[in-house]
C-alpha cells in the first residue's frame, strides 16, 4: 500500500492506455494492451487485491491478448486511425 | 418442495440448456423437446409460484440462496407484480419455442442445439433478474441476457453481425453504467441487497449526498439504454429486424419490459419514493423525454416501409408509454406503467408472430406482403387484426385499460403533453395499422386478392393458411392472451394495487 | 460521431467528477463500505468460524455468494457457446470442420516443440495445484482453469491447432464445460435435495465425515472443481474457434 | 523556504493520494468510453471496451482498501487459535464436567485485513469483460467475412451501395 508505487502505475496504466488507442498497427495495439492488462494486475497486487491480481494476469492479460492477436491475424492488421 | 420454486424456475432452462448442448451433439432433433419439456416446468412453476404469493399473507416471499441472511447472501423476494412478469416471461418463452420448431430448422441450419442452449440461458437470465433482490447479482444475470441477446442476434443473416456488434458496445456500456451506480450505492452505503441499500439510504439520510444522486442517474443512465429510450434507441431497429425470425419474437416482448419493471424496482424498493420525486423539477424531465420518446417512435414508425422495422420502432413509443407512466409519481400511473408492460409484452409477441408468418410466407419483407393477405392467411391475419386492435386500444384488449390508467395517471399528475401524446401515439397507431388492413382486406387489383375466376383446377386448399400448426397456435394464442388480459385486468390490477400500495405513491 | 463521443465524455466526465468529490478517501478503514458491521465487517469475522477457509475472498465467492459464481461459470459457458454459433460454418456450409487437410503444413520447430514438452505439465500441475489450494491461499477454480486452458493454448501455438485439438476435440471440450456446470448445479441441487435451499452446503454433512463447517469447505472445493472444468475447456474452445475463424484447421 | 522532500511527501500524502485513485479511474473511464463511441476500426473500439470495464474495476477495488491492513487471507496463527477453542469446546461438549468453560471464538480485527467483498464481485467483472470481448471479437471476424473489412466507414458504404441495387 506504498502510495509513491501506486501513483506510479496511476500514471503508467493512463500512458499505455492512451498508446494502445492511439497505434495504428493493431498488433502493436494489442501488445500495449497486455502490457496495460500486466500493470492493472500489478496494481491490484500492490493494493492488497491478490486474487482479483491473479484472475487479471490470467484470464485479463493472458487470454484476452492471445484471442486479439488472433483476431487481428484472421482480419486486417493495418487500422486507418 | 413448493418453497423452492425460485430457485428451480431459474436452474430448469439452465439444466434444459445443458442438456441440448449435450444431446445436441449426438441428435440435433432432441434439442426442442428438451427445451419444450424445460419451458413447460418453468411456466407451470411459475403458475405455482404466483399462486403462491397470492397466497401468503404479506404477498411477498423470499427466498435465501445457501441460507444465508440477506444481507450477507443472496435473496430472491417475489411479490405479486414480479410473479405476473415472471409468468409473461415464460409463457412467452414457451409459446415462442414451439414456433421456432421450422423457423430455426430453416434460418440456423445445424446449429439447433446452440440456438436453444442460448435461448433457454436467455430465459433463465430474465426469470432471475425479475425475480433477485441483489443489486450486483441483477447485473451478472443483466450480462447473461446481454450476451445471449448479442449471440442469438448475430447467428442471423449479412446484415445482424454488424448489427449486433452496434447492440454489443451500447449494451455494454449501459451495462456498466449500472454496474458503476450499484459501485456509486456501496461505496455510501456498504451494503448490496437492495432493501440493505434502502434501510442504509433512510438510516443515516446520506440521500441528499451527491455521489447517491450521480449513483441514481447512473442506473438509470444504464437502465434507460437497455431498454431503448428515445435518444438512446438506436441499436434496437436494425438489432431487432436483421436477427433471426425467432430471436425476433423472443426478445422484442421481454427484453426492454423487464428492464422496465427493473427501472420501477430500482426506483420503488431500492431509492423510495420520497427520493425519487423529491424535485418536480427531474420527474417532470423525465416525463417530458418519455413524452417525446412517444411522438418520435411514432412518427418514426409511420415512415417505416419495412414491416419489422415499423414493429420495433412502436416498441420505442410503447418504452415511452411505461417510463413515462412510472415517472408520473402518482399511484394509478405506476399501476398503468405496470399493467402495460404485461399488456405491451403480448402486444408485441402477437404482432411480431404475426409479422413473421406473413413474412416468411410471402418472402417479402416490405409492406405489399400484405397484398390479399386476408384471402391468402385468413387467420394470420385476424391474429394481426387482434395485435392490431390492441395496440391501438379498443376496449375489449388490454392496450385499451393500460392506456386507461395510464391517461388517468397523466391527468391526475396534470402532465397534460403525457396525456396528449398518448391520444397523438394512438391515433398514429390507427393510420399504420389501418394502412396495413386496407392492403390485406381491400386489395388495389381485385382480381389478384379474391381470384374470380381463378385457373378452374386450383384446387382450394383447405388446410389452414398453408401454415404449419407450429406457427399458427401460438400467434392464435398470444392473440387470445389479449383480450384475456384485458378482460381479467380488474383482478390484475388488484394484485398490483397490493404490491405496489407499501410504496408511498401519492 | 467523434462529436457524439466527445459529447458524452463531458457529460458523465462531468456528472462523475462532481460525484468523485464526496468520496470517503482511499484506503481510510472507516469508510462506510468498510466499516459496515452487518457486511464487510461480518465477512471477516466469522468466515473462518462458519466455513473453515481461511481465504475470505474464495469463502465469499463460493459460499456466501455461491449463486453470483454459479452464473458467472454460466457466462463464461454463453461465451464459449455463442463464439462457436457464430463462427461455425461460416461461408462453407457443406464443409465439415476440421479434418486433417493441413493449409501451411510447416512442421513444428524442434526448439519450440521440445520446451512445451517440458514446461507444459509443469503448468498443468501447477494449474491443478492453483484449483486445489484455492482456500489457503489467493486462487481458485478461474485462475486454475484458465492456467490449464493456458497451457493447452501453448500446446495449440507450438504444435498448430489440429495437434492440440486431437488432445481436446472441440465436442470433448464442450462435454467437459456442460459437466463441470452440471457438478455445481447439481451440488447446489443435492443440498435442496438433503433439505436446504439451494446451494447450502450445511445439509451435505451426512454425506461428508467432519463437521457442519468441514461440509461448506468440501461444497467450496467441489463448487470450485467444476468452476475449474467449464473455464478450462471454454477457454480452449475460444482460442480454437477464434483462431481458425471457426473451421478448426490452421490456427496461429 | 525551499519546500524539501518530507514537506512535500507530506503534502501530497494529505491532499493527492486519497484522491488519485478516483481521478485516474474516470480519466481511464473516459478515454474508454470516447474509443468506444468514435473510433473506426472494430478492434480499437474492443480496445476501447475493455479499458472501459477495467476502469469500473479499478473504482470498486479502490473502494475495499484500506491502509496498512494485510490480504483477507487469515494467517496461520489465527487458524490454530481457531482450532484450539474448537478442540477445547469439543472437549467440553463432551465431558462438561472437566472444562466447565466454553471459549469464545478470537475475535479477529476487521482492519488488519481489506474488505473482500469487492474483491469478489471484481472476479466476476473480469470474467464477464473477457467474455464480452471473445463475443466481440468472434463477431468482428463473421463482419470481416461478409464485407471484407473492419473499418466502420467501409462497411457502412458497402451496405450503402448494396442495398440501392437490391431495391
Amino acid at each position: 500500500m506504498i502510495w509513491q508505487f501506486d501513483i506510479i502505475i496511476l500514471l503508467f496504466l493512463v500512458v499505455t492506455a492512451l498508446i494502445s488507442l492511439r497505434l495504428k498497427d493493431l498488433l502493436g495495439a494489442s501488445i500495449v494492451f497486455g502490457i496495460y492488462s500486466f500493470l492493472i494486475c500489478l496494481l491490484w497486487a500492490e493494493m492488497g487485491a491478490v486474487d482479483v491480481a491473479f484472475t487479471e494476469a490470467a484470464v485479463g492479460a493472458g487470454v484476452s491478448t492471445v484471442i486479439m492477436i488472433a483476431t487481428v491475424y484472421n482480419t486486417k492488421r493495418r487500422s486507418k486511425d | 418442495m413448493t418453497d423452492q420454486l425460485p430457485a428451480i424456475i431459474v436452474l430448469m432452462p439452465l439444466l434444459g440448456a445443458l442438456l441440448s448442448v449435450l444431446l445436441g451433439m449426438f441428435d440435433r432433433k432432441l434439442c426442442l423437446p428438451v427445451a419444450l419439456v424445460a419451458l413447460a416446468i418453468t411456466a407451470s412453476s411459475a403458475v405455482a409460484m404466483l399462486a403462491n404469493v397470492l397466497a401468503s399473507p404479506g404477498q411477498s416471499l423470499s427466498y435465501r440462496f445457501g441460507g444465508w441472511d440477506p444481507l450477507v447472501g443472496i435473496e430472491y423476494r417475489i411479490d405479486a407484480l414480479s410473479g405476473l412478469v415472471v409468468l409473461a416471461i415464460t409463457a412467452v418463452g414457451f409459446l415462442n419455442a414451439i414456433y421456432s420448431k421450422t423457423r430455426v430448422r430453416d434460418e440456423s441450419p445445424r446449429r439447433e442445439h446452440y440456438f436453444y442452449a442460448l435461448y433457454l440461458l436467455l430465459v433463465a437470465g430474465l426469470c432471475g433478474m425479475v425475480l433477485t433482490n441483489d443489486a450486483f447479482n441483477l447485473y451478472v444475470l443483466l450480462e447473461i441476457c446481454s450476451l445471449t441477446s448479442y449471440a442469438l442476434i448475430a447467428i442471423g443473416n449479412r446484415r445482424a453481425a454488424l448489427a449486433s456488434f452496434n447492440y454489443v458496445i451500447i449494451g455494454t456500456i449501459g451495462a456498466s453504467f449500472y454496474l458503476l451506480g450499484v459501485g456509486y450505492l456501496y461505496i455510501k452505503t456498504g451494503a448490496l441487497n437492495m432493501d440493505g441499500i434502502h434501510a442504509a439510504l433512510r438510516a443515516n439520510d446520506i440521500a441528499d449526498s451527491p455521489t447517491i444522486k450521480v449513483g441514481f442517474i447512473l442506473i438509470m443512465l444504464g437502465v434507460w439504454i437497455k431498454m431503448a429510450l428515445f435518444p438512446l434507441h438506436g441499436w434496437l431497429s436494425n438489432a431487432y429486424s436483421y436477427a433471426p425470425t425467432t430471436t425476433g419474437t423472443l426478445m422484442a416482448p421481454l427484453m426492454t419490459k423487464v428492464m422496465v419493471y427493473i427501472m420501477i424496482r430500482m426506483m420503488l424498493s431500492v431509492f423510495g419514493t420520497e427520493f425519487v420525486f423529491h424535485e418536480e423539477f427531474w420527474s417532470n424531465g423525465v416525463v417530458w423525454i418519455a413524452t417525446v420518446a412517444i411522438i418520435a417512435g411514432s412518427v418514426l414508425a409511420l415512415a417505416r416501409s419495412d414491416i419489422k422495422k415499423m414493429l420495433t420502432y412502436l416498441i420505442v413509443a410503447e418504452v415511452g408509454y411505461m417510463v413515462g407512466g412510472a415517472w408520473l409519481g402518482n399511484h394509478s400511473g405506476m399501476i398503468g406503467a405496470s399493467y402495460h408492460i404485461l399488456s405491451d409484452a403480448a402486444m408485441t409477441f402477437c404482432l411480431f408472430l404475426a409479422a413473421g408468418i406473413i413474412i416468411n410466407r410471402t418472402g417479402e419483407a416490405r409492406m405489399n406482403a400484405f397484398d390479399g393477405a386476408f384471402k391468402k392467411y385468413p387467420l394470420t391475419m385476424i391474429g394481426f387484426t387482434v395485435g392490431a386492435l390492441a395496440m391501438i386500444g379498443l376496449p375489449p384488449s388490454c392496450g385499451f385499460f393500460s392506456k386507461f390508467y395510464l391517461i388517468s395517471g397523466g391527468i391526475e399528475a396534470g402532465q397534460w403533453g403525457f396525456v396528449v401524446a398518448l391520444l397523438f401515439s394512438s391515433l398514429v397507431n390507427a393510420v399504420l395499422f389501418f394502412r396495413i388492413f386496407e392492403r390485406a382486406y381491400f386489395p388495389k387489383d381485385l382480381a389478384s386478392g379474391f381470384e374470380f375466376g381463378g385457373d378452374p383446377d386450383a384446387k382450394p386448399d383447405r388446410s389452414l393458411d398453408q401454415v404449419p400448426y407450429s406457427m399458427l397456435v401460438p400467434m392464435l394464442i398470444a392473440a387470445a392472451s389479449l383480450l384475456v388480459i384485458g378482460l381479467a385486468n380488474q383482478t390484475i390490477v388488484g394484485w398490483l394495487n397490493t404490491a405496489l400500495a407499501s410504496f408511498s405513491l401519492k | 460521431m467523434k462529436l457524439l463521443g466527445l459529447v458524452a465524455v463531458i457529460i458523465t466526465g462531468s456528472l462523475l467528477l462532481y460525484a468523485s468529490g464526496d468520496f470517503p478517501a482511499w484506503g481510510d478503514a472507516n469508510s462506510p463500505a468498510n466499516s459496515n458491521q452487518q457486511v464487510s465487517v461480518r465477512y471477516i469475522q466469522d468466515s473462518y468460524a462458519k466455513t473453515k477457509t481461511p481465504n475470505e475472498v474464495t469463502a465469499v465467492l463460493a459460499d456466501y455468494r455461491g449463486f453470483d459464481t454459479m452464473f458467472e461459470t454460466v457466462v463464461i459457458f454463453v461465451a464459449g457457446i455463442a463464439i462457436i454459433a457464430i463462427l461455425s460454418f461460416l461461408g462453407e456450409p457443406n464443409k465439415p470442420r476440421g479434418g486433417d487437410i493441413e493449409e501451411h503444413p510447416e512442421t513444428p520447430d524442434l526448439i519450440i516443440v521440445q520446451t512445451c514438452k517440458l514446461v507444459i505439465p509443469i503448468i498443468q500441475l501447477f494449474a491443478l495445484y492453483v484449483v486445489a489450494h484455492g482456500h489457503y491461499s489467493p486462487g481458485g477454480g478461474f485462475q486454475g482453469g484458465v492456467m490449464f486452458g493456458a497451457s493447452l493454448i501453448l500446446w495449440a501455438l507450438a504444435c498448430g491447432l489440429p495437434a492440440a485439438l486431437k488432445r481436446l476435440s472441440e465436442p470433448r471440450a464442450l462435454v467437459l464445460s456442460a459437466i463441470g456446470i452440471i457438478i455445481y448445479a447439481g451440488w447446489g441441487f443435492l443440498c435442496m435435495l438433503l433439505g436446504g435451499n439451494f446451494l447450502e452446503y450445511a445439509f451435505t454433512d451426512p454425506l461428508l465425515p467432519e463437521g457442519v463447517e468441514k461440509a461448506h469447505s468440501h461444497g467450496m472445493l467441489i463448487v470450485e472443481i467444476g468452476v475449474a472444468f467449464t473455464v478450462t475447456a471454454i477457454m480452449f474452445v475460444i482460442y480454437a474457434n477464434l483462431s481458425s475463424r471457426g473451421r478448426l484447421k490452421g490456427g496461429l | 523556504m525551499m519546500l524539501d522532500h518530507a514537506m512535500l511527501a507530506n503534502l501530497i500524502e494529505d491532499t493527492v493520494v486519497p484522491k488519485i485513485n478516483f481521478w485516474i479511474y474516470i480519466i481511464l473511464m473516459m478515454t474508454g468510453l470516447y474509443a468506444m463511441i468514435s473510433k473506426n476500426n472494430l478492434i480499437k473500439k474492443l480496445i476501447g471496451m475493455s479499458i472501459f470495464q477495467t476502469a469500473i474495476i479499478l473504482f470498486y477495488v479502490s473502494i475495499g482498501v484500506k491502509s496498512g491492513s494485510g490480504i483477507p487471507i487469515l494467517g496461520a496463527e489465527t487458524q490454530r487459535e481457531f482450532h484450539e477453542v474448537e478442540h477445547h469446546n469439543h472437549e467440553h461438549d463432551e465431558h462438561p464436567e472437566e472444562f466447565p468453560d466454553v471459549y469464545a471464538y478470537p475475535t479477529i480485527n476487521p482492519d488488519d485485513y481489506a474488505n473482500p467483498l469487492p474483491h469478489v464481485l471484481m472476479l466476476t467483472a473480469i470474467v464477464v469483460g473477457v467474455s464480452t470481448l471473445g463475443l466481440a471479437l468472434a463477431i468482428s471476424q463473421k463482419i470481416y467475412h461478409e464485407y471484407g473489412s473492419i473499418e466502420e466507414d467501409e462497411i457502412l458504404a458497402q451496405i450503402k451501395t448494396r442495398s440501392d441495387n437490391d431495391d
